[in-house]
């Protein structure tokens, strides 16, 4: 080919990759109004509670509008400090809970789940049931015997029934979740690693837990989210202000025959989001392209 | 030793900073005992009470209110004081009627600190604008279902706002209607009293009033019956001018608006006979699981009685039963505060003696009797046909309990 | 018996955190609710063994029961389908290619993170009242809404919009699963000519069916346990007309309302058996529509 | 270092029985090849031995011990998987220790055996490289490397040189050699690769169907074939197979005519392979046809030869041969060179 | 039926170049055999034709029309993926059937397809089979089959009968062939085997990390390599090569002597391939050296000679030829089929 053609070629093919360029800017300009558009119907709630965290209460109910008439930013700070135990103590209480339980989550449920996903043993079908079991009956019946239990545990007033239980892979819907990741991913590669001497815990530690990060982040995120919001268990077992965590602070703001801080309420709970934000921000980078398949043929 | 004693009530961030003050002033005062707060919002209150005390694990004190603290007498959830009377309990000032409230089968067990009674509240601006005078158009402590119809429909026509709640779903009226009936809500013998025909003409009247457009559309009352969220009251939200609560709801109503509240008893009949009680909002009780209830019904009693402890708590619980408290409180009054206090000195005298305490199962006939007035509201069936059903189903219900 | 042992020991090594929770912590609590299912418990006094009262009560005089049970199956056989519906649609748009993605996904998992809070209670009253955005939204087409709440056969739906609003962890979930599909089969079907619906029915859809399934019976599961949406929206009751008496709302109020746990129990119990039936249906229709790519045979 | 001794082992998948107990004793210090059509069971067996695979019946021992019940993770040796196999999430250095690291090795012999192994793999430049970074080939040794590094008692192969090409596989084959002397260990190796399979073999185990049909040197395979299945698979391109009838002392082969052959009588097969079938020397016990399709290799040309009766037979001819389609041309083939066989398809040995 | 140009097309891997601007023009109905060692981009040049992986510049045409923007969906082709890419949840029948359904065909002319495919491809009865329940050759075959069934206007295979055994490899490069002359498309084809390579291509195209090293026909590229490394790609075993001087009118060849050669002078390298050594007729222009390895291969052996000199040299002879190791042999070749190559490994055509 001579230089002219060859020259031309480029130019094509610049044309091409130009105009790709320009195709792909478009249709993501496009993706991103529609996208901003529909998660403003899923945020509106959150703009809504902003708006009230910013009104005094006399305003909150009265009138429809968003935007806030005078902005109470005091409201941030009286809700931090309405209670007699400050939100510094409520924040912290509940990082310390919510931590260890997504810790305790993630691995005693990845345990359970690497079990009835890839080893075989007697009375798994038994066990499966079980499992499933537990996460079908309706918590509140259950509440008053586990609090017997707890009690003569001794562990009522402690943060140990609310700990504890996600070290023993309490709850089966991570186990459940787990198993169905776990048991997508090719046994070729189990095979591979047995070859290669490994036992079954290094199995699950070196093969199948780097190959599910995506559903680790999942349960992560949930186990977070579900404890940071839990509300139910810190109310059964936890007696001493102090040692309360964030949402049940928050339900002591509002008073059926009292005064009600419904705007310190709000600054306190968009407060109690954020921490929730962070977490998903971060762990939802850990759903990466899955690669399970890649070193297969 | 030391000796600790559990203190668990209901609060919000104003009555837990007070109650905890107080605290730590008697355990200031008290050396060897210390007593330790424990609090949550009114909406989890009894569902934690209720898994202590199948723990056996209640705090030593607990608040109660007049509704259930029945049922925890009736199973001894909650023990009698008259052992402690004179001894480590002080109840030589508490008025009469307070302790009488307190009283079950000659036992005493509860000790009042608030006293509570029905209590419509109003918009004054809107009222105004509709030229509604209180004192000259109506009486705000003596008007009729029929004056009732009569401005919450000039209302509505001068702000465009109904004047008036529509209470067909709200047992609190209903039951005042009985008593202005001449009835008792629950016969001697624990069976239901209202007969159909009251129960006809509650919601005929209330017909009547809706009919006459003083309420908000049927459909909007039937979307809001079981609610009780202060912020989604008619008069909180604007939706009407005025709504029916309890006489210890108003501070917190009030500081949900911007307008100033107007306070006026429930309607009544032409016969002007009293339908509302004076009855305590709220107890101290003493429970099966205290360890030490000496200790606890010493701090029970300075709970009530010490001035500088009941300085402190104010008027938050309610207007207190014991004289010299009240006495003491009176320089210190918000405006709210002194309008509530204002209330209690008019209704003085004209109110309902109180019956006896309400058998189990009333709290659910409470909630059947919202449950049916909806079909009422919404006109599904006729008002004879839920009236008879209501009756059937309450009495289905006392039986079962 | 070594040999047994031998087989047996991974397995049951990995599963030892989750026996040891479920012996020493699940299993009493739920054997003492089937218990208290046959005794009339008021929580004071100790529970009263009559057989199966309850059971007879609750098929022949209750209902409220019956009600009960028609609302939450009119509720999971609507809701669960369309959230699933919802939530892939969105997990696949928000699956890659587009930057800020995670501050997409954090947007629209945001109504899951308010949950059953008073915000979204009092919020929902806003949206669904007469004169409120639904309705306005409805005028600007010509529709005239009804009264959402008030009326018995709409009331629901406004728990089901908030239920399928809500439709944050199967989305997920549904990342994490989208994540694990191999590229290569896209590239095969997109060399077969598959067009992108093709491509959804034929390869995401069986592919991602692993986690289909995972999403349908937890949504199933928590469906049939619904509480905190019904609870908070009709204050607690069920109100207008028993039309939002979920299941466990009724169960709560008899459990805590009214002191009924010996009957609670009951209702739970009923309510597992439901939910267990309807869980080993969708296990054993699994097996025709659910492929695991590793599970030999 | 290790003998394999399978005793009567037979597998099915869900009822679906794919081995057929099979006996096979692979000495210690052994390099068998399996070979045999597709489908028909070299996988599964080396699964088998590996402990993949559960066995249906039978016993499989190594070194002497019956495993049957051992743990793939104890077995010591290593695969490398027709699949590959390889761990998606590890660079291709990782890939190569993992399983180095799992014996406890000390850090620089990891190192140095992984560098080894890298060289003589060639793909020292890939080896911070994920594997969905590699061309399918690269992927392949890196499976290689995996199970070289290693260096245990036993080396299962399963095709470790399909995708590589020509000038890389024969450097392959000779680096495997290369291992195989210097470590002595046992090899059991699945190829497809005749040249592979006769060069690099101790002995050849021919699978058809679940069965072992031979198990003998190339030599022996390739020569004296025991049956129809064994002499048309061993060998590229594949024996001819002519029909006849023996008589007792000729066999009647049409096209070519009679060929003395002494003992059994009835139908008969007898094959020629096509390097031993000549043309163009018109005497002798000849036939005559004509060319139909000629394929150059190269090195060789085949020619594609339809006999009168229709028969097709393949001959072999040097490269330069310039035979060409439609051409008449006469094929004889050597008595010695032919292999007979009988109706049941059994080999007959020729009495000579 | 549908010609392919590549114009100037490159690609890179995140800055990586892989290919190097490549230039390549496939006539309408040509068979095209892409080879090249392993990693040098020949999946990666299929994968950008196909549409499966974004060019980084140059351009691409199928049927005179730049397709650069054209989605893999819309270029009318089938391919056979190294990898196979068989969907796995899929039966063998629905693999087949998945890209006619796609085109909307009618039930019973799919049907008729795929039976036809199936019968090709010897894997009817597995047509019932979900792909983890078959071995490695027959996924194989199923991802030809899931090609050819569409019977589009190209073809692009990727090392389609890499894990088949030999004779089946043979039938099925028969089939392909059958194909191809059937539907009279173009294919592009790349695989390892040299037989399929010599034996299928119209023309074959070498490349090597990136850069088209020739491209012509198997006879060209045998007997006529452009470069040393096109004639010691082609060819297995590889050509010989020996470097030698040239003079002006001679080379001289250590261990042979002197080469008569009019031409270049300087530093030369000198290809025999190893059938053109021919052992032990000790006369003319020859060579002394040991036999240190012989391998059998049964149609031929492969005698590997060392010189005196320490060069090693690969030759050729028939199955039945019976040297050992040590034999002491004489090499020698004729001047003729002997290949020149310059100091920059150019091809130097000898002036005959
Ligand atoms: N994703 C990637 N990132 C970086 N390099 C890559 C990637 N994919 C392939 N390569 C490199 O590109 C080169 C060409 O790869 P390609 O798959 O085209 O080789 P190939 O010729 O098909 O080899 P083989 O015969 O082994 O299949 C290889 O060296 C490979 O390592
Ligand atoms: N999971 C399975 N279920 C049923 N049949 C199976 C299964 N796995 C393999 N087979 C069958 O078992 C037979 C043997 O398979 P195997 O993989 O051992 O063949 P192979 O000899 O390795 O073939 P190839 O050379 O094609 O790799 C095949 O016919 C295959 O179809
Ligand atoms: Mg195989
Ligand atoms: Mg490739």
């Amino acid at each position: 080919m001579t230089d002219v053609s060859a020259s031309t070629t480029a130019e094509i093919a610049r044309e091409y990759r130009a105009e790709r360029a320009r195709r792909a800017k478009r249709a993501a300009v496009l993706k991103h109004i529609f996208l901003a558009l529909t998660s403003l119907i899923m945020i509106y709630p959150l703009i809504w509670m902003l708006a009230a965290s910013l009104k005094p209460d006399t305003q909150i109910f009265g009138d429809i509008g968003l935007w806030p008439g005078t902005f109470e930013w005091q409201n941030y700070a009286q809700g931090w400090n309405a209670l007699p135990v400050s939100f510094t103590t409520f924040f912290w209480n509940s990082t310390v809970v919510t931590v260890l339980s997504v810790v305790g989550n993630v691995i005693s449920c990845s345990f359970a789940a690497y079990a009835f996903a890839r080893l075989e043993f007697s009375g798994k079908t038994i066990w499966f049931a079980l499992m499933m079991m537990t996460l079908m009956i309706p918590y509140h019946v259950v509440l008053i015997p586990q609090y017997i239990l707890f009690m003569n545990l001794g562990w009522v007033d402690t943060y140990l029934p609310l700990i504890v239980p996600k070290f023993l892979a309490g709850d089966a819907f991570f186990i459940f979740l787990m198993i169905q990741f776990f048991r997508q991913l090719p046994r070729e590669l189990d095979e591979a690693a047995m070859i290669d001497g490994c036992s079954p815990f290094k199995i699950y530690w070196a093969i199948i837990m780097p190959l599910s990060l995506p559903a680790m982040a999942t349960a992560a995120i949930f186990s977070f989210i579900w404890t940071w919001e839990d509300f139910l268990g810190p109310l059964v077992y936890l007696n001493d202000q102090a040692d309360y965590t964030v949402p049940l602070a928050l339900r002591s703001f509002i008073s059926s025959d009292g005064v009600s801080q419904y705007g310190p309420m709000f600054a306190m709970s968009i407060l109690s989001i954020l921490p929730i934000l962070l977490f998903f921000i971060v762990f939802q980078r850990l759903i990466i392209r899955g690669i399970a398949m890649s070193g297969l043929k | 030793q030391n000796t600790q004693i559990r203190h668990f009530w209901w609060g919000n961030p104003e009555r837990d900073k007070r109650t905890f003050a107080v605290i730590d002033i008697y355990n200031e005062k008290t050396p060897g005992v210390t007593v330790v707060g424990e609090t949550l919002g009114f909406a989890d209150y009894f569902t934690k009470l209720t898994t202590q005390i199948a723990g056996g694990n209640m705090p030593d004190v607990i608040q109660q209110g007049y509704g259930v603290l029945f049922e925890y007498i009736a199973n001894g959830a909650v023990v009698p004081l008259d052992e402690y009377i004179g001894n480590s309990l002080d109840i030589s000032k508490i008025d009469q009627s307070a302790i009488d409230a307190g009283t079950v089968d000659g036992k005493f067990y509860a000790l009042s600190i608030g006293a509570n009674s029905h209590m419509a509240m109003y918009n004054t601006r809107m009222f105004e604008e509709a030229g509604v005078v209180p004192g000259e158009t109506f009486d705000p402590y003596a008007y009729t279902y029929d004056e009732l119809a009569e401005f919450a429909a000039t209302i509505k026509d001068a702000t465009g706002v109904p004047g008036t709640d529509d209470n067909t779903a709200d047992y609190q009226n209903f039951s005042d209607f009985v008593v202005q009936k001449g009835a008792m809500l629950y016969n001697e013998d624990g069976s239901y009293g209202p007969t159909q025909e009251i129960v006809e003409e509650y919601w005929s009247t209330w017909e009547k009033i809706r009919n006459a457009g003083g309420t908000p559309p049927a459909q909007e009352t039937a979307g809001l019956a079981g609610v009780s969220e202060l912020s989604q009251m008619g008069v909180v939200t604007g939706n009407t001018a005025m709504t029916y609560l309890w006489s210890n709801q108003l501070v917190g109503v009030q500081s949900l608006m911007e307008d100033k509240l107007g306070v006026a008893t429930y309607p009544n009949t032409p016969d002007m006979v009293p339908g509302s009680v004076i009855q305590p909002s709220q107890f101290v009780c003493l429970t099966r699981d205290s360890s030490d209830p000496e200790a606890a019904t010493a701090y029970m009693s300075a709970f009530v009685n010490d001035l500088e402890m009941t300085k402190v708590l104010g008027l938050e619980r309610g207007i207190p039963s014991q004289s010299e408290v009240r006495a003491a409180l009176q320089p210190d009054l918000t405006e709210v505060e002194a309008l509530s206090v204002e209330y209690f000195d008019k209704i003085q005298g004209s109110t309902a003696a109180l019956p006896p305490p309400p058998p189990s199962g009333s709290n659910e006939v409470e909630q059947t009797f919202e449950r049916l007035a909806v079909a009422v509201l919404l006109e599904q069936r006729s008002i004879p046909e839920v009236a008879s059903d209501f009756l059937r189903q309450a009495n289905a219900i006392l039986r079962r309990a | 018996m070594l040999k047994f042992l031998r087989r047996n020991f991974a397995g049951y090594a990995f599963l030892s955190p989750w026996l040891v929770g479920f012996f020493l912590l699940a299993i009493g609590p739920i054997l003492a609710s089937l218990y208290l299912s046959f005794t009339k418990y008021n929580v004071v006094r100790p529970p009263q063994w009559i057989g199966l009262e309850h059971y007879f009560y609750m098929f022949e005089f209750d209902d409220r029961f019956k009600k009960a049970l028609q609302v939450t199956f009119t509720f999971v056989v609507i809701s669960v389908p369309l959230k699933l519906i919802f939530a892939l649609g969105v997990a696949m748009a928000l699956d890659k290619g587009i930057r800020a993605i995670g501050w997409y996904r954090a947007l629209f998992y945001l109504p899951s993170i308010l949950g059953g809070s008073i915000a979204v209670a009092i919020l929902w009253r806003q949206l669904f009242n007469y004169e409120g955005v639904v309705n306005s939204v409805l005028s600007l087409i010509g529709i005239q809404g009804p009264y959402w709440l008030a009326d018995p056969d709409y009331a629901l739906w406004t728990l089901i919009v908030l239920a399928v609003w809500q439709f944050g962890s199967p989305m997920l979930i549904f990342l994490a699963g989208l994540r694990a599909i191999p590229q290569d089969l896209y590239e095969a079907a997109e060399i077969d000519a598959a067009g992108p619906v093709k491509k959804f029915f034929a390869i995401t859809v069986p592919l991602l069916a692993p986690v289909i399934f995972f999403n349908l019976v937890l949504q199933m599961i928590e469906a049939f346990k619904s509480f905190s949406g019904a609870f908070i929206i009709s204050g607690g009751s069920g109100a207008p007309l028993d039309s939002l008496l979920f299941f466990t709302v009724y169960l709560y109020n008899e459990a805590f309302s009214f002191l009924r746990m010996g009957y609670a129990s009951a209702l739970a119990w009923v309510l597992l058996l439901i939910i267990a039936l309807f869980t080993i249906v969708a296990f054993w229709t699994s097996k025709y529509w659910v492929h695991y790519e590793n599970e030999r045979g | 270092m290790a003998s394999v001794t399978l005793s009567e082992v037979r597998k099915a998948y869900s009822g679906f029985a794919v081995i057929h107990g099979i006996d096979l004793e692979v000495q210690s210090g052994e390099f068998l090849v399996l070979v045999g059509p597709s489908g028909c069971g070299k996988s599964t067996l080396l699964r088998m031995i590996a402990g993949l695979e559960e066995i249906t019946d039978g016993t499989i021992s190594i070194a002497d011990r019956i495993v049957n019940d051992l743990p793939a993770s104890q077995r010591n040796l290593s695969m490398v998987f027709q699949s590959y196999a390889l761990y998606p999430h590890m660079s291709v250095r990782k890939n190569l220790a993992f399983g180095l690291s799992n014996l406890r090795m000390p850090k620089d012999e990891i190192q140095r055996r992984v560098a080894d192994a890298a060289r003589i793999l060639q793909i020292e430049e890939l080896l911070e490289r994920k594997p969905r970074q590699l061309s399918g080939g690269q992927k392949q040794r890196v499976a290689i490397g995996r199970a070289i590094v290693r260096e245990p008692q036993l080396f299962l192969f399963d095709e470790p040189l399909s995708n590589l090409d020509a000038e890389l596989r024969v450097q392959m084959r000779v680096e495997l050699a290369g291992l195989y002397n210097r470590l002595g260990t046992t090899m059991i190796y699945v190829t497809h690769d005749q040249t592979e399979a006769m060069t690099m073999a101790t002995r050849i185990a021919v699978l058809n169907k679940g069965n072992l049909e031979q198990i003998g040197t190339p030599y022996e395979l390739y020569n004296a074939p025991k049956n129809l299945f064994v002499a048309s698979f061993i060998g590229s391109p594949k024996m001819n197979l002519l029909s006849g009838k023996a008589t007792g002392n000729k066999i009647e082969l049409p096209g070519f005519g009679a060929l003395a052959f002494v003992g059994a009588a009835g139908e008969m097969t007898v094959g020629v392979r096509p390097e031993h079938l000549s043309i163009g020397e018109p005497d002798g016990r000849r036939a005559e046809g004509t060319v139909t399709l000629v394929e150059y290799l190269g090195s060789e040309v085949f020619i594609y030869v339809a006999l009168i009766d229709g028969q097709t037979l393949l001959a072999q001819a040097p490269g330069n041969a310039s035979y060409k389609r439609g051409d008449k041309v006469h094929l004889s083939f050597r008595g010695a060179d032919a292999h007979f066989f009988d109706s049941k398809g059994l080999r007959i040995e020729a009495p000579r």
